[in-house]
């Protein structure tokens, strides 16, 4: 009972604040409500049992993403986006975009429901997921891993070489 | 050791109890944590008039001892300030933000094995994670007072922070790989295991959280968000009154807090020091001493002060404030079920309190670094030399592990390579000498 | 002079070009001391260019000097540099001699040099501690305004005031000693060696300390000259020239003492260098307190100051450089035009040059090296 | 003591203007009533402006001729008073005499003389230890010696600013201690003490006086 009125509570928060991030005009404010989002996914992951991601979550995203583009945010003067019609180029891709996932989400659930519903996990199940997931990232599934990190250091090389270049 | 909370649960309605309990522990650590941060400003001013032969707050109380609760009501009272141009709404949050994530960070440190709020199993990533949303605050706070000194101050504070964060992680991952668990209960657990105190196999990596913790709390030296002499007040210039107190406590809070993650991670939590040489027991009895003590620095002050009328409201506060001390040294001394509960807490307070006065004996006597000085001590020193700690940590566990080395003796292996790194990276820059030409008629 | 009132608040930025921002430093900055207004130029947070904007408390002494007597003018002086009242005082009064081709007696010559570098060493203490505190130690400042309290004990017992003390009369003294004056400045000179030695562990070799100020506002001796600079700024660009030595004036030529000088001419030579002027100040004032001959104080100048015509300049070494006054004299009760040579004001000129290429919170400390009053810039 | 001062005062005293041109030997008897304050200070050093003819002033009249004014010394100080070329004979004093400091810049308003000002240079030569005092007349504009000490930078602006003197070739000419609006220049003498710009006050300071 409780985990399903936080549950609700939880999602409609993130949905709410999702919708204010694409419709506030100054672009702070966006950002207020896109850490908002994410945190309450943090807590939904909490519900869920899994912790590590939701500490990942806060770490990286709210406390390192988000801060750089507050950075960005602040040091670039947005005073004239403010002043503009949040969407005025890309209205109808994006409404068409929404459309097709609406259609495709609606599609899933229209098939998939015939489909037996997840057994409920034990609580205690999942409590070591942080060993879990470190043995699954580095044993099992080891070189993807590796593939992944070479490919953010290369990504993270170019960037400071083509900022350095200016 | 049970939780002391857990007598009430039989009193308790079965819907409410797992809320109720932590509420209370809640409201307990967060009244606790007030009290402590406005007495530890208290304490700074103290400290530092003594260092710089002056007296500090004399006149509110005895020795100033009401100061604090001076200062916090004058603040409450005072007007409060919205300049005009400024993001009202965000205005308002910022205080609020860097407040909440001082605070809620210490849900989950672990005061004693028998009072901590909840003890999560991947709880050093949240207090790491919850006390970096502190940073909102000072962001927020500098960009919505619209004006120039806080912007830049939100600006220098947030590329600070962010750099030395990864310093302070790395700080971090030493002690996770020592005790191989995330929980912070865990940790305290091994070291009490392994006997020793992490500080004493990983000291870079000490040196590196407390450095990193002084720059993540924008102290002295590295106080460059709220340098006086180039930005007036940094990023809460434009703060008055309530809001600026608010700022106030989440400083100091988050002060305490990264002082007790430090002490968590390697000064063994709430354990007492030398815990495996048995006879040191007696040190049990230090809180007796302690109180006893302040009962008599009380009462020999109060003979000191003057015998006039006007002084007697002080004299009798002095003299209340040493019944209190003797109260609970003799009655530490009486009920050891009452000192054994609160062996924890006692000694996690004191290392804390031995941490803070690191802060503030800093603050009192370092000059503050300069912006690229800062940056470069943090990307082109610390940064490296963490890395390379973690490295050498994990050599050391292998030693220790697969080889079957002396844990203590295969890690500081680890630490003396580490330490060669550090001397190479210094040795690139060039010691200071302080020579003048020469004199002469 | 700022016109606009509404810019007068301390930091404000205009976009320039793509980089280029101008940001405006004071005049109400904690770090200018006093009313002093910098417009930088900063590319990113390097500074590209410089300009001063000074003259707030402007306040004509020299046109007062027109319009009194001579020794009415000489309060006066005591608020051009307000923290080194006493050494104004002494440059005043013996350029008036030297008009009236008058000499102080050895007596009021000795009094005077001690009280001078008394007054020396508490300037320097004063710039010592606002400079550390600009810098980020806030400590040294209360350490060093414990030493300036006892000398400006000494002041106030010996004439009553402490700040603006007008301690000297045009041919010598107004007052006698005070009985124990010789045993004070001795008692302070006994603790002040230890004293300096307690700023310098705070300072000295603090790395921190070190590298903010090694090789920031460095100018060179050819640049300094050219500048006109003087004081410890001219002789921690290493050019061994202190007047006392070049042409004593007061009992300076009775005494010995050393001139120290810096390599470098950074920021922390000129550091270096203040603080062996003060171990050298104590070393004159031991001196001199040891030996100051009995006889009059006053010289037989009349009672009314009335300098045949002609002019003269003469300076003295300030605190903060040379201090010169040039007077001309048309033969009347009052000069006809009083010229002050102020060090502050034309140290100031060399800030543009030392702050090139720097970050701004360097421009802070150069500021604070360059050691300026505004009350003597400004005038 | 008060009554050698009655003696001073009892002399008649020239009055103000030409002191550079006119040495007056006044001093000389008078001062003798008074003790010579320091016994063994030697006889009482004349007081006053005498002409001078040493070394240095032979080197730069042969150099210079005319250009050149009176050479004096007045309380012992050497005084040389330039017509005309002020700029190369700056250039030669540094270049060729060592006067590589430019202690000092200012002026002097003479009021009811032509040219009007007096503008002092006083140099110091580090290499010989001395100084001397250049003394160009000039009418409301000067050549900027910027270019031979750029220490002379603001001096000249000071000048400017309290003279009106302007000077030609300097990089920078503006005021620099009363507001770049301000009308007037104080420390002529024609400025009384008391006189302000009175527009200035009102427009922004926002009161009638400012006395």
């Amino acid at each position: 009972m409780f985990y399903l009125v936080n549950f609700y509570v939880l999602a409609a928060l993130a949905v709410i604040s999702a919708i204010f991030v694409i419709t506030r005009r100054n672009p702070v404010h966006s950002v207020i409500f896109l850490i908002i989002t994410l945190l309450s996914l943090a807590l939904l992951y909490v519900q869920l049992q899994a912790e590590f991601l939701a500490a990942v979550q806060i770490i990286l995203y709210i406390g390192g993403i988000m801060v750089l583009f507050l950075f960005v945010i602040m040091l670039v003067n947005l005073d004239i986006v403010t002043r503009q019609a949040p969407f005025n180029r890309q209205w109808h891709v994006a409404g068409l975009a929404a459309l097709v996932l609406l259609a495709e989400l609606l599609a899933v659930i229209y098939w998939g429901r015939a489909t037996p519903t997840l057994p409920q996990a034990p609580p205690t199940a999942l409590q070591p997921n942080t060993e879990l997931i470190g043995i699954t990232l580095f044993q099992n599934y080891l070189l993807p891993f590796e593939i992944a990190s070479v490919l953010l250091l290369v990504a993270m090389i170019g960037a400071v070489l083509m900022a350095k270049r200016r | 050791m049970t939780n002391p909370f857990d007598i009430l649960a039989p009193y308790l309605p079965d819907v409410l109890e797992p809320f109720l309990l932590p509420l209370l522990q809640i409201g307990v650590v967060f009244l606790g944590l007030s009290l402590i941060v406005a007495y530890i400003v208290y304490a700074e001013r103290k400290i530092l008039a003594h260092m710089q032969v002056r007296l500090g707050p004399m006149r509110v109380g005895p020795h100033g001892l009401l100061q604090p609760i001076a200062d916090g009501l004058k603040l409450l009272l005072k007007e409060d300030i919205i300049p005009r141009g400024a993001d009202s709404f965000i205005f308002w949050l910022a205080p609020v933000l860097s407040v909440m994530a001082a605070f809620t960070g210490f849900a989950l440190i672990p005061f004693a094995d028998n009072f901590i709020v909840t003890d999560v199993n991947v709880g050093l990533l949240f207090v790491v994670g919850i006390s970096s949303l502190g940073i909102y605050g000072i962001i927020l706070g500098g960009w919505s007072s619209n004006s120039h000194y806080p912007l830049l101050g939100a600006l220098r504070s947030a590329a600070q922070l962010v750099s030395y964060e990864v310093a302070l992680g790395f700080a971090l991952v030493s002690a996770l790989l020592l005790s191989g668990t995330l929980s912070m209960r865990g940790i305290v657990e091994a070291q009490i295991a392994h006997g020793v105190w992490f500080v004493f196999v990983q000291p870079v990596a000490f040196f590196i959280l407390f450095v990193a913790a002084i720059a993540e709390t924008n102290r002295n030296p590295f106080d460059l968000p709220e340098a006086e002499s180039e930005l007036v007040a940094g990023f809460h210039t434009e703060y008055s009154g309530f809001r600026f107190s608010l700022y106030f406590l989440g400083e100091y809070a988050a002060m305490v807090l990264v002082s007790s993650i430090a002490v968590t991670l390697f000064l063994g939590g709430w354990t007492r020091p030398f815990q495996s040489w048995a006879w040191l027991d007696s040190l049990k009895y230090m809180p007796v001493a302690l109180f006893a003590f302040a009962a008599y620095w009380c009462v020999v002050h109060e003979r000191r002060m003057p015998r006039a009328p006007e002084w007697r409201w002080q004299r009798l506060m002095l003299l209340g404030l040493g019944g209190g001390a003797a109260v609970l040294a003799v009655g530490f001394a009486a009920l050891p079920p009452v000192l054994n509960a609160i062996q924890g807490v006692f000694w996690f307070l004191i290392k804390v309190c031995g941490f803070l006065y690191g802060f503030i004996w800093f603050r009192g006597t370092f000059p503050r670094y300069r912006f690229d000085q800062l940056m470069r001590l943090g990307w082109h020193y610390m940064i490296p030399v963490a890395i390379a700690n973690t490295l050498f940590c994990g050599v050391g566990l292998v030693l220790w592990r697969s080889l079957g080395w002396n844990f203590a003796g295969s890690l500081w292996i680890g630490t003396l390579l580490t330490l060669l790194v550090a001397l190479l990276l210094a040795g690139q820059t060039e010691s200071p000498e302080p020579t003048l030409a020469g004199q002469g008629d | 002079m700022a016109k606009d009132n509404g810019s007068q608040f301390g930091v404000e930025t205009t976009v320039l070009g793509a980089d280029e921002i101008i940001l405006n430093m004071g005049p109400q900055h904690p770090s200018t001391h006093g009313v002093l207004r910098v417009k930088l130029k900063l590319d990113g947070e390097k500074v590209v260019a410089s300009e001063c904007i000074i003259g707030y408390l402007h306040r004509g002494v020299e046109k007062i000097g027109e319009n009194r007597t001579y020794p009415q003018f000489a309060p006066y002086v005591d608020r051009t540099d307000y923290v080194a009242a006493v050494s104004n005082g002494l440059g005043y009064c013996e350029a008036v001699e030297k008009l009236l081709g008058a000499e102080a007696p050895p007596r009021a010559r000795w009094v005077r040099t001690i009280l001078t570098e008394l007054q020396r060493i508490a300037s320097h203490l004063l710039w010592l501690g606002t400079h550390a505190l600009d810098i980020g130690a806030i400590t040294p400042l209360f350490y060093t305004f414990r030493e300036r309290e006892e000398i400006l004990k000494i002041f106030e017992k010996y004439c009553g005031a402490r700040l603006t003390t007008h301690a000297f009369r045009i041919g010598g003294l107004q007052y006698e000693t005070y009985g124990g004056f010789e045993d004070e400045v001795k008692a302070f000179c006994r603790d002040f060696d230890k004293r300096i030695d307690e700023y310098e562990e705070l300072l000295t070799s603090n790395r921190i300390w070190v590298e903010r100020t090694r090789n920031i506002g460095v100018i060179s001796a050819e640049h300094a000259i050219a500048m006109a600079v003087s004081g410890p700024i001219l002789r921690g660009s290493g050019i061994r020239w202190d007047i006392r030595k070049a042409m004593p004036y007061a009992a300076y030529d009775q005494f010995q003492f050393d001139i120290p000088i810096g390599q470098r001419g950074d920021t922390y030579d000129r550091y270096l260098v203040r603080l062996e002027e003060m171990r050298q100040s104590r070393r004159i004032l031991l001196q001199a307190v040891e030996s100051i001959p009995e006889g009059p104080i006053l010289a037989r100048v009349g009672k009314v100051i009335k300098p045949p015509p002609g002019e003269v300049y003469h300076s003295i070494e300030a605190p903060k450089g040379e201090l010169g006054y040039y007077i001309v004299s048309d033969g009347t009760t009052q000069p006809y035009r009083l010229r002050i040579r102020p060090p502050s004001f034309i140290n100031l000129q060399a800030l543009d040059r030392m702050v090139q290429g720097h970050l701004v919170a360097d421009v802070v400390a150069i500021i604070g090296t360059i050691d300026i009053v505004l009350g003597e810039v400004d005038r | 003591m008060a009554d050698d001062q009655k003696k001073d005062e009892a002399q008649p005293q020239p009055p103000a203007g030409g002191a550079a041109e006119a040495p007056k030997p006044v001093a000389a008897e008078e001062k003798k009533a008074a003790p010579p304050p320091k016994p063994a200070a030697p006889a009482k050093p004349a007081i006053g402006p005498e002409p001078l003819d040493n070394e240095l002033v032979r080197r730069l009249r042969a150099r210079f001729g005319t250009a050149l004014g009176d050479a004096t010394l007045d309380r012992k100080q050497a005084i040389i008073v330039v017509r005309e070329r002020l700029i190369e004979i700056c250039e030669y004093l540094k270049a060729e005499e060592k006067f590589d400091f430019l202690t000092d810049l200012t002026a002097v308003d003479w009021f009811d003389r032509q040219p009007r000002f007096d503008v002092i240079l006083n140099l110091y030569s580090f290499p010989h230890n001395q100084r001397l005092r250049l003394k160009a007349t000039v009418g409301d504009t000067c050549p900027s010696v910027t270019g031979v000490w750029p220490g002379a930078n603001w001096l000249e602006r000071e000048c400017y600013d309290m003279f009106g003197i302007r000077f030609e070739g300097h990089p920078n000419l503006k005021r620099i201690l009363m507001p770049d609006e301000w009308k007037g220049y104080p420390l002529r003498k024609d400025y009384d003490i008391l006189k302000q710009d009175t527009d200035w006050v009102r427009e922004n300071i926002g009161i009638e006086s400012g006395q």
